[in-house]
């Protein structure tokens, strides 16, 4: 067991997976010389050399693509977007050739494709670079959307990834890289199952990604006031643990779900509705949510620590769903 | 101010050049079953025919060896057929049958065939383009000497997808085969319409990529140009893009009115159908008899019967397979 | 009152736009000449020229920035995307130059662009083609979303879609252009209200767009059986009008959702989620949803049919959420 | 291979020069105290430094009229204050300000004004591209005499959106004055790992548009390829690509280690900067005395100082205004 930061697990990751596996290898932007923007990929470049790591134009639409056909080649290839944000410019070939070639050729193709990318606000850097569409991706049938909240599932979840056949998205809060946590040296994580982080009884808090660390400052909180909380970090966005999430629902009978997204079309409606569909008579009061507002990410930092959840948002949510 | 007809000699051996001349037949009589069988409701959904442009296919495909790879568009009946797909397999996707090549969810825009190395029809202008640089990354680094060959049409060189992916292979110098049929539309809209640059090859030319402008309506030019420009890529020079010059001589697919081009425009152009103007070649050359020509016709005929008869005897695939496949078995959620 | 086809009456509100107002015009593909894919613009280019009428290269990413463009320099372009699912493409440019134009730059710049497209599956036109994204754009703040499902809304619409200041982006389901409908010479529809179709009292039948006909055609069928199920026509995606929801949902005391997009994250999900946040104690049984499946909708008809939603799923999901 | 530094006489009166001198000044100072304060956590997010390439904004700004629009990326400090918009606002821009030109909502690469059509900074690569096109697109339509001119920089090249925004400018002949700042690098990418064509012109070329392939660091030679440009697009010659061939000094960003290129590079074309080869020539010829620069420097220096102040004394936005401008107040839900 060792401490390691999120963004030193993600590179064990992927450093594990191109020394173990000569099909694997990594594309993106400034992946490479730069050491990548978020500098998860740093010194793989001199450890594995340009072809295995390799840096792209500027061209979303076009690498990804490549990506795919990579993939189709027999090549394990992780892509790198740099940011979600970036990402919408590659849209079109995650969901209409990555997401359906193996349906629509009557199952004769799989795109065994991993990309990661950045994700989340949080560090002032304005409404184009703050995006969070982790929900429009766990949309989508035909790919898998993970989202590893903790340095453990960080340098988990990449491996099963890789060995799936379709396509898988990972998505890293940026707010997450510099957080710390044990990393075991046997793997703990799966690519399926949600992971109940803190047990309680009297509220289900339902979160994922980087609004995990808010969650759990929240249960603190409400602990300290006698709120024995449960915090489930959903890990897998697509398919949903939904088993999990009722298991959870039903103990509690409350429920808040915790979702950076913006709160219209956010995941957390999505879990609020399987919720009320197949949960609805163990529910004791009305589903809430603490979500983003729906407003452009500002730059200003009081005006985005507005815009975003936070702490005390969960804690007014769950005193009102428990009628407190 | 359409060139003449293609003509001059064909330097093939009269088997290989009755060889093409077959493959064209055959995409014309199944294409013409197709659109028959469109009026009576037993093929739906969007057909593009490929009429007019089979000297492309057949010309180009040909050039490929069984190991290379083919990525095409929408309009991509012709290229499945050459390739070796059966038509049994064609026409049952597009009756929407289990026995088709892609189990008849995908129709007429998504045949495939893994076997053949056939990576799809892709409905999606130009998605097929980044898919393409993809393989031929993927064959590189496994060190295999495979050619990917993409056909895309001249309105798909408007897309960004276009200019994203040539960049990506010239720069990385990728065994691609840029294959742009240029039928002068795309849809209702006329290339000087589309591009700035009407000249495809200068386009193409700009991104450092070796360029060969051919006349698509001549077998014989499309297959000669197409095996110098496979040669090239697979020496490892890099990306090849060959502009084939040709015309449809049908609708864009079965909803078009065709507001947007003469009627005359089209009757000049079937001056130079590909058919006709090689089957007259070969005549010429005493390398086809008109009994030849009408036992080929017949062959070809006969094989669309059996595929017709084939489609109509397939099977659904049944309701419950309905979510068979969004994953891989290994994958499945 | 005259009867027209929902083609018509959308060609009958572009004309009107055109004749109305110098600064409108139409750009897309194939708009023009073509007479457009739908032939919704047919006979237009003739009429207004074709500066007024555009036609673009294929370059989604390009022409719907450039209509962004047009409107910040003081025109009212009508960009025509040919389908939804091409508009991935010009995802980039929507929201992340178009929505977040006005709020990014503190109120100085808005973007008066209308983008049209049709959306929805039913001709067996297969999985690349056949996608409902409607929940994706009804969840991004600064851009209005509508979606009108009647030849009266499709006439409707347009013109205050045209007023608004801001982006606004109209659905128009391809099952419903051939479909006919009375069109009276006012102006019926705003873009802020939800419309009653059918009023009923036992279950609130909550839709829009394209399966509106369907639980039309649902609701006669549990009319029959003697269920008077209320039918309720969203018409406007974002914002959404759940005030009208809300009261048809306290009224009836039971829902279901139809939506043609994928069951998960669709906007049915978004729906459930404010009932159940605002009307939980209002509910008599879970809320249920009838919904595409999750796959890439294949072409043969039978499988595309089972995959869609159809009037005996939704019959069956009311008669569920009514304990019959 | 770096070119020797600019020199050679300066063909302007000498306050033309000097205001051109001065602006570069300006850019510099105010940038060096952004890097200060944002070591002080006043600024936080993202910070493009624009210092190197002065000479650009410089040159290329002085020669848009008032009535052109502005379209810039990320790296737009620069642009934003040769254009006009005030010290004082840009600066309480970055410190998040509700004085700032956006309201403190945009930040370093959102800087936003109406008052001189500033049309933003943009930080999606080549975003601003297309909207260039259409405020074009918008001017000529209404017969405005208008040149748009857009900034951006060589990785934005490789971009569907840079295709497909020339194709449509070129093909439509549009008042675009497209202005690529060729800094050699993309965040850590040089230019030749992201361009299979190199040499940028050529590629513009390709689409029919004009091209001017100029030394960046000469803001003689900027401005005057700059006016030769604008004064192409506004007798309605369509559009203009011009290449600025510049240099950054800093960091991509505030995030950036700089491993992607040696010391000796940044040093070497340091001696080319735009600020101090400037100076000499017009020392040279007689145009400057060292007082008077020092005058000029002290002067950007205080307005810089100014800004600060004015930027420390603005105030926050309420938080109840978070969802002001979400919509239009008309259009408001
Ligand atoms: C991205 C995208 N935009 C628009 C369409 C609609 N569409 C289908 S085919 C076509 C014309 C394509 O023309 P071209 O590339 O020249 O090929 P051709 O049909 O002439 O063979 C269009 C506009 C589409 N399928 N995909
Ligand atoms: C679409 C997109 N992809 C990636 C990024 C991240 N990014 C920001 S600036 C930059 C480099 C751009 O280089 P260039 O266009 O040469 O401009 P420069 O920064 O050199 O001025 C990158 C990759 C982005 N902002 N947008
Ligand atoms: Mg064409
Ligand atoms: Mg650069």
């Amino acid at each position: 067991m060792t401490t390691m930061s999120y963004r030193e697990a993600m590179r064990t990751a992927l450093r594990e997976a191109l020394a173990g596996d000569p099909r694997v290898f990594l594309m993106g932007e400034d992946v490479g010389r730069y050491g990548g923007t978020y500098a998860v990929t740093k010194g793989l470049l001199e450890e594995f050399g340009p072809e295995r790591v390799r840096d792209t134009p500027l061209s979303e639409l076009g690498f990804v693509g490549a990506g795919i056909g990579a993939a189709l080649g027999g090549m394990r290839p992780i892509v790198e977007v740099m940011t979600v944000n970036f990402s919408l410019l590659a849209l079109d070939q995650i969901v209409n050739t990555a997401a359906l070639y193996r349906h629509m050729s009557g199952g004769q193709f799989s795109v065994p494709l991993v990309i990661r990318m950045a994700t989340g606000a949080g560090r002032q850097i304005a409404a184009q670079h703050s995006h969070s569409f982790e929900n429009w991706y766990a949309s989508i049938p035909g790919i898998k959307v993970l989202a590893p909240a903790t340095a453990q599932d960080a340098r988990d979840m990449l491996a099963p990834a890789l060995a799936d056949p379709d396509p898988v998205i990972i998505f890293e809060h940026a707010q997450l890289y510099n957080t710390e946590g044990e990393v075991t040296a046997e793997r703990q994580a799966d690519i399926r199952t949600a992971a109940v982080r803190r047990p309680g009884t009297m509220v289900s808090v339902v979160t994922y990604g980087g609004s995990l660390p808010k969650a759990l400052a929240a249960a603190d909180q409400l602990a300290a006031d006698g709120v024995d909380a449960e915090v489930l970090d959903l890990r897998v966005l697509r398919p949903l643990d939904t088993a999990t999430i009722l298991a959870s629902v039903r103990k509690c009978r409350r429920a808040v779900v915790v979702d950076e997204g913006w709160r219209t079309g956010s995941l957390a409606a999505e879990i609020m509705a399987r919720i009320v569909e197949q949960a609805f008579y163990d529910l004791d009061a009305p589903l809430a949510r603490v979500c983003s507002a729906e407003v452009p990410i500002p730059y200003a930092r009081h005006l985005e620590d507005a815009a975003l959840p936070q702490p005390a948002g969960i804690v007014a949510a769950v005193n009102a769903v428990l009628g407190r | 101010m359409i060139a003449p007809p293609p003509a001059g000699p064909v330097p093939y051996e009269k088997d290989y050049a009755l060889a093409l001349l077959a493959d064209m037949l055959r995409i014309r009589r199944m294409e013409e079953k197709c659109a028959q069988a469109y009026g009576e409701g037993k093929i739906r959904g969007f057909l593009h025919l490929y009429i007019g442009e089979e000297a492309v296919a057949a010309g180009a495909v040909r050039a490929l060896k069984p190991e290379d790879n083919i990525v095409a568009t929408y309009r991509e009946h012709g290229h499945a057929l050459v390739r070796g797909v059966t038509m049994n397999s064609i026409m049952a996707e597009m009756y929407g049958k289990r026995e088709g090549c892609s189990r008849g969810r995908g129709g007429s825009m998504h045949l495939f065939d893994a076997g053949v190395r056939l990576y799809g029809g892709n409905a999606i202008v130009g998605g097929g383009l980044p898919v393409a640089v993809g393989l031929a990354l993927a064959a590189r680094m496994q060190d295999e000497a495979r050619v990917t060959a993409c056909f895309f049409g001249e309105g798909a060189m408007a897309e960004g997808a276009f200019h994203e992916s040539i960049n990506l292979a010239a720069l990385w110098r990728l065994p691609v085969l840029f294959c742009c049929e240029n039928n002068l539309y795309a849809m209702g809209t006329a290339l000087d319409r589309s591009e700035s640059q009407t000249d495809l090859c200068v386009k193409a030319a700009s991104y450092g990529v070796q360029t060969l402008k051919v006349d698509g309506q001549d077998v014989v030019a499309v297959h000669e140009a197409a095996q110098e420009a496979a040669r090239a890529v697979r020496a490892g020079g890099g990306p090849f893009f060959v502009e084939f010059q040709t015309y449809r001589f049908r609708a864009h697919s079965m909803f078009d009115a065709e507001l947007y081009r003469a009627k005359s425009e089209v009757e000049e152009w079937k001056k130079r159908g590909p058919l006709h103007t090689f089957s007259a070649r070969l005549k010429a050359e005493g390398k086809l008899t008109e009994e030849a020509f009408l036992a080929l016709d017949h062959e070809a005929n006969a094989e669309v019967e059996r595929a017709v008869a084939f489609a109509e005897a397939g099977s659904w695939e049944p309701v419950e397979d309905l979510l068979l496949d969004v994953h891989s078995p290994e994958g499945r959620p």
